[in-house]
């Protein structure tokens, strides 16, 4: 039995993936840094997995933040593992929106405090000067038909999947490819180095990788099976969920 | 709190004479020391923009005369300005698809319109009445006055008024079932 | 008469906020000179029984915090107080980084606040305005309710505004802007 779910958390008391982060860390009073991140990056997609329905749009906010937790956690178990610079600037950018976010709920509860106790009442709608029948020069039926129209065209939109998502998705499952090369790359750099003590932590990259894999195909896209992963997949039985404190 | 400003507090947010009798039941004292408190309170106003006005058995705020050009044009402007877009969009709201009620005028704007509407009442575009379904609620809808000056003698001669309300029932209930299934997803995470 | 009491008299008169470019108009003065004018009424209201509100564009006068109690008796409506912690983080951020965009508030917050905002600004929290630096959006902001709401004259009295926003600028424009222009061509394409 893993740890993680005698935290007891209830589906839905998150928001989105970086409140999700946020709680995570917090409830193991963690600071933001690279090494939290790293340690509890297979519970949120754990947490992920088990949220069975997420708004169609919201699954690649969820899937993208968890791409960025995985580099983390490979570059923390691989430290041979070199990063772009984009990727860098995306995990440095993880943390700094993790820390704002962190303040920015730090704020929240101080306008709790004061919302709607000691109130200024601005009063006043009774204070009615006479009605004159006053139209304005912008008032014709014209103006009146472009505006019913424009309220119209701005009435909260029937739900379309952005394109933009749905090409991310797809590039993330090549990123995830090409990771993967990169580790097992960086395996056979490093195999001395890497004892056998760390065999499991091995087997929790390639879980975690499973596990983004499968959020994958539960989002956006049917993503197709690379022959890659099948590899992975033979281990899958074996490997069981990892162990991470 | 003092007395005197608790009395301002009140004058201002009723906007209208209170009698010495009321505020005496509101502020729990007696009516002498209602009296008192507006005594002073008519000295702490004596040289400002707002004086305090007192009958015998009522008092009221109200601007000090040297503004009351001031006021005016304040009024002038107000009913000459153009109604601009928000001003727009509400009247033709309720010219299109009217009578309808507060709620339902801000749910299809998406904005608080206390505002705007107050405007547009005061300008006599539209008007309101008790809402039969609702009685702390009002129905807004617009006057004689407006069609005329639009030149038409009925809304049915709104252009395009039967597309425009049959468009606006389908995207409406397409986004109120919408809306719905966002709040649900929303709520359930805070 | 001096500048200060013909603003406290066109604010009582009004009863509802004003653009400080509507008050520069009918005074026939300077944004500035009304900003002045602003500070001056707001410190001789400082304790009195009205206040002066103040956010970036519009001036109001309120009840004084201190009287809130006695004030609410006197509302018929019931208000409807609960935001939930959604509400309340995406309130905080409009309020100490404000004015913003949708897509400065969901990449703060890291999720879709289409439903959130719409809440917010249908209870009159927040406005939006139109997106000088973008037609087809908007920018939001706090509204003198909400400062009246807070019991706050003005934004100025949260704690760590200054720094909040500074912060905000500085570190987070980079990372920002990088994000926000993923995310406008996501919305070009939906």
């Amino acid at each position: 039995m893993n740890e993680h779910q005698g935290l007891n958390f209830k589906s839905g008391e998150f928001e989105g993936p970086l409140d999700l982060l946020l709680d995570l860390i917090e409830r193991r009073k963690l600071h933001i840094n690279d090494v939290s991140l790293a340690s509890i990056t297979e519970e949120y997609i754990e947490r992920v997995s088990a949220r069975k329905e997420l708004p169609t749009g919201e699954v690649a906010h969820f899937v993208l933040i968890a791409s960025t937790l995985l580099l983390i956690k490979s570059k923390s178990l691989l430290p041979h593992l070199s990063l772009t610079t984009e990727e860098e600037s995306d995990v440095k950018n993880l943390e700094e929106r993790l820390k704002f976010l962190e303040k920015i709920r730090s704020l929240s509860p101080h306008l709790k405090e004061r919302l709607f106790v000691t109130p200024m009442y601005l009063g006043g709608l009774k204070r009615s000067s006479r009605i004159v029948f006053s139209p304005s020069g912008d008032l014709s039926l014209s103006s009146l038909s472009v505006a019913i129209r424009s309220a119209i065209q701005s009435l909260p939109l029937v739900e379309k999947l952005p394109k933009a998502i749905v090409e991310k998705i797809i590039s993330l499952e090549e990123m995830m490819e090409n990771l993967a090369k990169r580790i097992e790359k960086s395996f056979s750099m490093s195999f001395k180095e890497f004892s056998k003590a760390h065999a499991n932590e091995k087997k929790s990259v390639i879980v975690g990788f499973l596990a983004l894999l499968e959020l994958v195909k539960q989002g956006v896209l049917s993503v197709a099976q690379k022959e890659h992963f099948d590899d992975i997949h033979i281990q899958k039985d074996s490997v069981g969920i990892p162990e991470y404190n | 709190m003092n007395l005197s400003h608790s009395l301002e507090a009140l004058l201002y947010f009723k906007g209208e004479p209170i009698t010495i009798a009321e505020l005496s039941k509101i502020l729990k004292c007696s009516e002498n020391e209602i009296r008192l408190g507006a005594e002073e309170l008519s000295e702490t106003l004596s040289s400002r923009g707002i004086r305090l006005v007192r009958n015998e058995d009522e008092i009221s705020l109200a601007t000090a005369p040297e503004v009351s050009s001031i006021i005016e044009s304040l009024e002038k402007e107000e009913r000459e300005k153009d109604l601009g877009r928000a001003g727009l969009e509400t009247l033709a709201i309720v010219a299109y698809l009217g009578p309808l009620s507060k709620s339902e005028i801000e749910y299809t704007r998406g904005v608080n319109s206390s505002f705007i509407l107050r405007h547009l009442l005061l300008r006599g575009l539209i008007s309101r009445k008790e809402n039969p379904n609702d009685k702390r609620g009002y129905l807004y809808a617009t006057t004689i006055e407006l069609l005329s000056h639009l030149g038409i003698s009925s809304l049915l001669e709104l252009p395009e008024l039967q597309e425009i309300k049959k468009e606006f029932q389908e995207k409406y209930s397409k986004a109120k079932a919408k809306e719905q299934k966002e709040k649900e997803s929303e709520e359930e995470s805070s």
